[in-house]
């Protein structure tokens, strides 16, 4: 390094102390997300203190109350107007609470609880020597199949670790949306991502299946974070300044007090559009957008369905939450460029979802490739570029995450003795074993495919009005063609479910205990309820639908 | 006096709804209920008859508004009725020999259990022909038009057990079908043009329009009237026909129903008189078939068939007359009446002779039955004598007017025409007298044991209706059969002169059809002679073929001709090819297409999109590295699209 | 010197890291090539905060560490229990599941 | 704000729809007398309706609906909770209850289960509280005057009927369930998917439709007029509806779904599908595509006639071809559907009236046409028409009112079906006399296929099988009577209907601004 820069550095680092005033922080407005942080590193310590017997109820405990009180402090924001007219930016610029945050946050949180719930399920496996067993490895360090991990399982050892490890990524998640600014954005999207790398690797079954879509998702999602941080640097570059606001002065140049330098980056365009598009990659790469999707139907697969489930919602809302932020509060100037090419992302990710799923066979990768027809559709909505747009993809994001968190429960109910039975051809006849069960997964399957009188379709029929609306009519249409045909194999899973003979050796549906129940409930409750009378969600997505900028 | 016109066809109505839905209790006295009905409607018909002759020649006309059918916006259809001199006519030959049928019938299908029904069934055939004649709008009339349609589809159907009688019952209502397809397209027509279909105004409104659309729904009533008379190119029904009870054939493909299209024809001459080419058309037709008719009842061996050739072929020389115009209208319907008593009374006697010969229908197999069946020999002899036009007989008189209006057309036509209808009356003479001789005279080719007919089944199947083969019992029939025979007998010999001798039928009916004396180039006496004459000729023929030499029971080959005439004249067989086979092929093709193609086109996408599902599954190989190939290049692409979109 | 030969760095050394996890087949590589792209990441952050003559590129390059440091542990973790399973290590073993 | 009626009459068989399916599994028998006596109670409903309903109302500008009702829903769809009736649709939901309940009484033993299956499935509720969801929906449908309502009953009725269609098969098919069922769920999807893609099309209109017109509403339209749409725009939305109506209607080349749909559904869920809810789609042509895109809909008149004369011909030839019984009343129900739709778009108001009527009149007939059919199978276990002869000798009163239905079918005059039929064709003719001319045509294939029909089947020799079949019950004589009854009554005296339709249709003409044409001797006068 030159004398020149050191020199440099030097001179910076110089300035008087008293220029620098200590950092002021909102901690009311940003309880919500501090609250879950904390209680997960209270977990942490649970993990370290607690004695081994008691350690699963302090866990749930501590994550159900904690959650509970986040989504009470998101709530409390909401009614003190923190959403609307006080929105605001905290934390120094580094994060912004408006109205998309704190929806986003609320939906998250109560995904992240029915998460809780599910993970806490200790009903369905077989009793193992006498204690409860729930869906996930007495030790994940222990080789599978090895005489270690009986001795685990002999002894009764549970990976308690999963509820700090799930509070930290709902604490990351909590973050991602509101991140305003880009360093912000690339922690809150490391924070949740790693927990969730370790929670798909220890499934109780399947555990090489398991490993197998941890090593995957890792591997991938740090190759496109890669890409994201690239991204950022470029922005920088560019804008010469990672603070969301900035960036947008500098985008639509309006911008006052130009530094050379900066007029100098300003005019390379390169630098602005390349770190936009591998910025936008690495968010489509976890909203499961094509072509950077491929991971999740192995991921959903091979992970422990609990996890699948909230990872499903939860990881598509936070993500749609800083993808909208930063297309409507970053990249507004750019939205000429930008909207083209999501046209196309949300056209590939529509068909190719729907058209891959309709030959799947398990009921798992049925669900990961519908909820990449999902993306698609509520990419649809993002590029309306509209207030409407804004708050269609945030009612689309609310109805659709509790279907899945609710449809993946019911998978964990249906088993045989290899565990969950997620091959579709167990599934026949189902509807003749259990009724019920097979009624309420209809439900979900009707509500993926947008039948009206469910969430689904008041979700898609927002969407694509914004879609209409916003000049985009090739979309509506192709909306419409590709939902036809995900309503195929939607139909091919009832029909499997209610008019083919149930096998004798078919699996038997496990009775599950109250938090599993809650969470399908909920599921179907809200399934219904937004279909049925949406208007007061929508009003709700609709004032939550302005950024702050 | 108005409110009785519908009682006319309300109380056969009632009969035939009790006896369908009164179920097994009303079997013992079915009949009785049916057949009083019937007389009631006649007595009914009777007192309006009385009532009107009391009136002037102009008021004569009475109607009767029900209620409005169907009221919609600018198309009004009502139930209403019109009675005037020409539906009374109808009325009266419908109720009268409907009642005597009735009774004749009682007798008849005594040991068939399921009299009720048929006794149901004649019912609302007659309602259904009262309705027909009685309506005063087409719509109405349609509607009692398909009514005598499901009639007699029942009817002949009624001895369902028989595969033959099923077909011939839904043949005869197909061909009927395509007629009253020509009905509705008239009626069309008229609403297209007029803007209503009652009679009274469409026949005005014919002053004002033009000749071509007079000649349009002239042909389209015209296309009506052969479906349901039998002409010539939709006659192929009546013959199979027969295939009903003989009382049925009587009524209903004899007397009535199948005159219903002269009926049309007399009705809307207003139409045709204003449209020459039509007119044409229908004498064509009517000349056609009196000559198809009159072949084909030459060279038939089956009783019924034989006189269902005849009636045709009568059918044929009233259409013709109706085609004539006003000269000829009135001789049409004069006809038609005579007609319905002698026709009415040969299908009785043919019915009564059956009944002697355990149903045996082959004449062949019949012989010298005049001293064992005297009333039958009686009152068919002098219905022979009817429809070969005896001098002083009924059918003397109607076919001569005929005749003679024919020639009175004038010009080739007339002469053509007029040449037409002798020799029709030449083989009327000849037919006539064959059935004649070989049923009552000759040797009784019944006694040695029947051998089951030879001749093909199409043309014989009555032969095995009840399957006896015992060698039969000539006897006469009850009275409950023979009365009827006699009444229509004195009809048959004495209705001509009545309404011949001082034009007494011309004054009744000129105020509905109008009437126009036509001069035949030849003097009305010539004619008359001439008709005399061929008619001896055909007679003598006969007589010379089957009165001197014996009959084979078994027909012999015969000329191409005789063989043509036994299978209808072909026309059967040319339906079979052109329309049954060719249909069913279409229709095969068709479901083969709706399979294939139309279904093939919606599955063919459902599998192709399967397909490929299945191939871009295939790029889910597992491997983590090809998922971050694509990774890797969907980035590069979306980065080079930026730029593109920042470039363009 | 023009920093932006850095960039031209930076941008060699993440295309390295890039074409490194498509190609190798060692889980542990392929990782170690990510975590090259970080640091090629890092390398334009303090490039362009040089440029600006701010310290956010700077702070964002420690915080990366941080990062990547976190990911060292997440991912040796699981890689090595993956490997323990399976004695081997290669991304393309692991491919049960597919289709 | 008076008793909200409309509401209540397709309020009344949701919650019994709900309380049918709540009834436990082994009370079979009072779930069925439940149905039975909610589907009466709706009957009774539909009735005060037409008491109430007033032919010639005029409305406060213009709006011409009647026993409205309007609460607002979803403002932000603009969507609103909006019913009214006109004419057209008084009559569709006086048919709709009056046939559920000879449905219902129809299938009273289709749905009892087979011994294999465990206590806790219970299709029988199932099947009569689906058929009660199916009414509640199709009223709603019928009653809706917001497009957004309407779209959305016009698709949830989907499910239902997928139900009724893919769960209960031809009690035929009792050995080897298994083939049934795979045929079954076949037809049950193709019907599905055929009528939800239409669905999903017309949801891209309905959005386009908001689009232009930001609101949903037909009231609002009625009193301010239409919202002024390029013609473009104009043609596309109304390709849109008009798919979806003719995927549902079913109209040629889009018919395939209805025969495996009929075919293998048991008798009463077929008259479900073909009287009833096939009838929204018909309806539906006559409210939205008119109403909506008047100008389109003449735009698209001359294709749309020619569609419609190819689904009378061909449909009525394909019946003929047919084996099965039940697929043969499909596609002479096609045959019919192409009548009515031709109707509609005659444009002329005796086409409209007829082919109002004609709804309602099909509805019946094939009503009666296809139970009788169902207790035949019923009998013999069989759908194909081969395996019948004789019949009429060993169960008269079963043949006659087959032949009567038959005869009702191939709109016999006397019988309700000639009234409509003969008034599109008037209709029909009197503004395109060669479409008019060919469509006769129709009427002479119709005698064909129902007289081989009921030759085949009831006439002839006696066959063995049948030697021993029973004659008509009294439950089942308690369904067909009353609908031959009305045939009859609807024959001879259509009056009633007629004045309740014809206002409704001058209104749509009014709308559509067609006159009739007139006939010249009256312009000459």
């Amino acid at each position: 390094m030159s004398a020149v820069a050191v020199h440099s550095l030097w001179t910076m680092a110089a300035d008087p102390i008293d220029k620098i005033d200590a950092p002021k922080i909102e901690y009311g407005q940003l309880s919500p997300t501090l609250i879950v942080i904390g209680a997960a590193i209270i977990g942490v310590l649970i993990e370290a203190f607690v004695p081994r017997k008691s350690r699963y109820y302090a866990q749930v405990f501590l994550s159900i109350v904690s959650l509970a009180a986040a989504f009470a402090a998101v709530i409390a924001l909401a009614t003190r107007g923190y959403g609307t007219t006080k929105a605001g930016i905290v934390a120094m610029g580094a994060i912004a609470v408006d109205g998309p945050a704190l929806f986003l946050q609320g939906t998250i949180l109560l995904a992240g609880l029915l998460g809780v719930f599910t993970f806490a399920e200790r009903r369905l496996d077989p009793v193992a020597h006498g204690n409860q067993v729930d869906s996930f490895a007495a030790q994940a360090a222990s080789v599978p199949g090895s005489d270690s991990e009986k001795a685990a399982v002999k002894a009764g050892f549970t990976t308690t670790e999963v509820f700090p490890l799930l509070l930290f990524a709902i604490g990351g998640m909590l973050l991602f949306p509101a991140a305003n600014d880009l360093l912000t954005l690339f922690i809150a999207l490391e924070v949740f991502s790693l927990p969730l790398y370790l929670l798909c690797a220890v499934a109780r079954r399947k555990r090489i299946m398991s490993q197998e879509a941890a090593v995957k998702y890792f591997l991938l999602g740090a190759f496109a974070s890669a890409f994201t941080l690239f991204g950022i640097a470029l922005l920088y570059g560019y804008a010469g300044s990672v603070s969301y606001a900035t960036i947008a002065q500098v985008v639509d140049g309006s911008i006052e007090n130009v530094t050379p330098a900066l007029a100098e980056t300003m005019g390379n365009d390169a630098l602005l559009l390349i770190g936009a598009a591998m910025l936008v990659m690495g968010l489509l790469f976890k909203v499961g957008a094509v072509p950077f999707h491929m991971w999740t139907p192995d991921v959903y697969q091979g992970a422990p369905t609990p996890v699948t489930g909230f990872m499903a919602a939860a990881t598509k809302v936070a993500a749609f939450g800083a993808l909208l932020r930063l297309l409507y509060v970053v990249l507004p100037g750019l939205s000429w460029d930008w909207r083209p090419v999501m046209w196309a992302v949300a056209i590939v990710t529509m068909l190719g979802g729907a058209i891959v799923a309709i030959t799947q066979t398990d009921i798992k990768r049925l669900l990961a490739y519908s909820s990449i027809a999902h993306a698609g559709f509520i990419l649809a909505g993002v590029i309306a570029t509209s207030a409407d747009g804004i708050s269609s993809v945030l009612f689309y994001l609310g109805a659709y995450s509790f279907v899945t968190i609710g449809a993946f429960a019911v998978v964990t109910l249906v088993r045989d003795a290899g565990g969950e039975a997620t091959h579709l051809s167990k599934w026949a006849g189902l509807g003749r074993r259990s009724p019920l069960v097979a009624a309420v997964f209809a439900v979900f399957l009707l509500a993926f495919a947008g039948i009206p009188l469910t969430s689904g379709f008041a979700g898609k029929f927002a969407v694509f009005k914004a879609a209409a609306e916003g000049g985009a009519g090739a979309i509506v249409v192709v909306g419409v063609i590709s939902s036809a045909i995900a309503a195929f194999f939607y139909i091919r899973v009832i029909v499997l479910m209610f008019f083919s003979e149930p096998k004798p050796e078919g699996p038997t549906v496990a009775v599950p205990s109250p938090l599993t129940m809650t969470a399908i409930a909920f599921g179907v409750v809200v399934t219904l309820v937004l279909g049925v009378a949406p208007q007061y969600f929508l009003d709700l997505a609709g004032q939550a639908g302005v950024f702050v900028r | 006096m108005e409110n009785l016109i519908a009682l006319l066809v309300v109380a056969p109505l009632l009969g035939a709804a009790v006896l369908l839905c009164g179920g097994r209790r009303l079997d013992a006295v079915g009949h009785w209920i049916g057949t009083v009905l019937a007389a009631a409607s006649f007595v009914i018909g009777a007192i309006l008859f009385a009532d009107m002759l009391g009136k002037g020649a102009e008021e004569r006309e009475m109607t009767q508004h029900l209620f409005s059918w169907v009221p919609v916006e600018g198309f009004q259809a009502d139930v209403a009725f019109q009675l005037d001199q020409l539906s009374m006519t109808f009325v009266l030959l419908i109720s009268g020999v409907g009642s005597l049928i009735h009774v004749y019938s009682i007798g008849y299908m005594e040991h068939d259990e399921r009299r009720r029904r048929f006794f149901g069934y004649l019912n609302l055939f007659l309602a259904a022909m009262l309705l027909l004649v009685l309506a005063d709008n087409y719509l109405l009339l349609y509607v009692g038009w398909e009514g005598v349609g499901l009639a007699s589809y029942l009817l002949i159907g009624f001895w369902q057990h028989k595969p033959s009688a099923a077909t011939a019952a839904k043949k005869a209502f197909l061909v009927n079908r395509v007629g009253d397809m020509g009905l509705s397209i008239a009626i069309m027509l008229m609403f297209a043009w007029f803007g209503t279909f009652a009679f009274g105004p469409v026949l005005e409104a014919t002053g004002e329009t033009s000749e071509g659309k007079l000649t349009a729904i002239g042909l389209m009533l015209l296309l009506a009237a052969c479906g349901k008379s039998a002409q010539v190119p939709l006659q192929s029904w009546l013959g199979d026909a027969m295939e009903g009870p003989t009382p049925v054939s009587a009524l209903i493909h004899a007397a009535t129903m199948v005159t219903a299209g002269v009926y049309l024809i007399v009705r809307s001459g207003a139409i045709f008189n204003g449209a020459p080419d039509a007119q044409l058309a229908v004498t064509v037709v009517g000349a056609v078939t009196l000559l198809f008719g009159a072949i084909v009842g030459c060279a038939k061996d089956d009783i019924k068939k034989a006189l269902a050739g005849s009636t045709m072929s009568q059918i044929g020389y009233m259409i013709l007359a109706a085609g004539l115009g006003p000269i000829g209208y009135v001789f049409a319907i004069m006809h038609l009446v005579t007609h319905g008593f002698f026709k009415a009374g040969l299908f009785l006697g043919a019915g009564s002779v059956m009944h002697g010969m355990n149903d045996e229908v082959d004449m062949r197999k019949y012989g010298g039955l005049r001293k064992y069946m005297p009333v039958t020999f009686v009152t068919f002899g002098l219905g022979y004598l009817a429809i070969i036009g005896f001098p002083g007989l009924s059918g003397f008189f109607s076919k001569d007017k005929i005749i003679e209006a024919a020639f009175a057309k004038g010009g080739t036509e007339g002469w053509i025409l007029g040449g037409v209808a002798l020799l029709g009356a030449a083989i009327t003479a000849y037919y006539m007298t064959r059935v004649m001789l070989m049923t009552f005279f000759g040797e009784e080719r019944w006694r040695h044991a029947p051998t089951p007919s030879p001749a093909e089944p199409s043309v014989e199947p009555a032969a095995e209706t009840h399957g006896e083969h015992a060698e039969p019992h000539p006897h006469e029939s009850p009275s409950s059969m023979t009365i009827p025979m006699i009444v229509l007998a004195f009809g048959s010999v004495f209705a001509g002169a009545f309404f011949g001798i001082g034009d007494r039928f011309i004054h009744w009916l000129e105020p509905v059809t109008g009437h126009a004396h036509g001069h035949p180039p030849v003097s009305a006496l010539t004619v008359t002679l001439s008709t005399v004459a061929v008619m001896v000729i055909g007679v003598g023929l006969a007589y010379a073929q089957y009165g001197r030499r014996p009959v084979p029971v078994v027909a012999p080959r015969g000329s191409l001709l005789t063989r043509a005439a036994r299978r209808d004249l072909l026309q059967d067989d040319f339906n079979h090819v052109v329309l049954v086979r060719g249909g069913e092929h279409l229709t095969r093709s068709l479901v083969y297409v709706d399979h294939t193609l139309v279904d093939g086109v919606v599955n063919g996408t459902a599998a192709s999109m399967g397909g490929l599902s299945g191939r871009l599954r295939r790029l889910q190989n597992g491997f983590a590295r090809s998922y971050a190939v694509s990774m890797f290049g969907g980035a590069a692409v979306l980065i080079a699209a930026t730029l593109l979109m920042r470039a363009v | 010197m023009n920093p932006v030969n850095y960039l031209y760095l930076a941008a060699l050394l993440f295309t390295i890291g890039a074409s490194g996890v498509l190609i190798r087949r060692n889980a542990i590589v392929v990782f170690m090539c990510v975590e090259l792209m970080l640091n090629a990441c890092n390398l334009a952050l303090v490039a362009f905060s040089r440029m600006h003559g701010n310290l956010d590129g700077q702070i964002i390059a420690f915080f990366t560490m941080v990062v990547a440091a976190a990911e060292v542990v997440v991912g040796l973790a699981i890689i090595v229990s993956l490997f323990r399973s399976r004695h081997s290590a290669s991304v393309d073993d692991a491919s049960l599941m597919k289709l | 704000m008076s008793f909200p009626l409309l509401t209540a009459t397709a309020a009344l068989p949701a919650l019994g729809a709900i309380a049918t399916a709540a009834v436990p599994a082994a009370r079979r028998t009072a779930a069925k007398w439940l149905a039975l006596l909610v589907s009466l109670a709706t009957l009774g409903l539909a009735v005060a309706v037409l008491v109430r309903f007033d032919p010639d109302y005029v409305g406060p500008k213009g709006n011409f609906y009647q026993l409205t009702e309007s609460h607002s829903w979803i403002a932000d769809f603009g969507v609103r909770y909006e019913l009214g009736v006109d004419g057209i649709g008084v009559a569709l939901i006086a048919l709709t209850a009056l046939l559920i309940p000879f449905v219902i009484l129809a299938g009273w033993h289709d749905a009892d289960p087979l011994e294999t299956r465990s206590s806790r499935w219970r299709p029988t509720q199932g099947f009569f509280a689906l058929i009660l969801a199916v009414e509640a929906m199709v009223i709603l449908s019928f009653e809706a005057t917001d497009v957004f309502l309407f779209y959305i009953f016009f698709e949830a009725m989907l499910i239902p009927m997928y139900f009724l269609i893919g769960g209960f098969g031809d009690r035929a098919h009792k050995d080897g369930e298994e083939v049934a069922s795979t045929q079954r769920s076949y037809a049950a999807v193709k019907f599905l998917l055929y009528n939800l893609a239409g669905g999903l099309i017309m949801l891209a209109a309905v959005i386009g439709f908001y689009v232009v017109a930001g609101h949903f509403s037909l009231q609002t339209i009625a009193e301010d007029g239409l919202p002024d749409m390029a013609t473009s725009t104009e043609r596309w939305l109304f390709l849109g509806f008009f798919f979806a109506f003719a995927v549902k209607a079913p109209l040629w080349p889009l018919h395939t779904w209805l025969p495996n749909a009929m075919g293998e559904a048991t008798a009463p869920v077929a008259v479900l599908i073909t009287a009833v809810v096939d009838k929204v789609g018909t309806f539906a042509m006559l409210r939205f595509c008119l109403q909506l895109f008047p100008e389109a809909s003449k735009w698209a008149t001359p294709v749309i006639l020619v569609l419609a004369l190819i689904s009378i011909i061909y449909g009525a030839l394909l019946a003929v071809g047919q084996r099965d019984i039940k697929r043969l009343v499909a596609y002479a129900s096609i045959s019919h559907f192409g009548f009515i739709i031709m109707g509609i778009f005659a444009m002329t108001s005796q086409g409209q009236s007829g082919a109002t009527l004609y709804m309602v009149n099909h509805g019946i007939s094939t009503a009666a046409l296809m139970l009788v059919a169902g207790f035949l199978i019923s009998r013999r276990g069989s759908r194909l028409i081969a395996d019948y002869g004789g019949v009429q000798k060993v169960a008269p009163v079963l043949a006659g009112t087959f032949l009567i239905g038959s005869l009702a079918t191939l709109s016999l005059p006397g019988l309700a079906p000639f009234v409509s039929e003969f008034l599109v064709l008037v209709g029909t003719f009197t503004r395109y006399p060669v479409i008019g001319i060919i469509a006769t045509f129709g009427i002479v294939l119709a005698a064909l296929y129902t007289l081989v029909l009921y030759q085949r089947t009831m006439t002839g020799p006696v066959k063995p099988e049948v030697s021993a079949m029973p004659d008509l019950r009294v439950r089942e004589l308690v369904v067909v009577t009353p609908l031959i009854a009305l045939l009859i009554f609807l024959g001879v005296f259509p009056k009633p209907l007629t004045d309740i339709v014809n206002p409704a249709v001058k209104q749509t003409m009014s709308d559509v601004q067609k006159k009739d044409p007139q006939p010249e001797v009256e312009a000459a006068k």
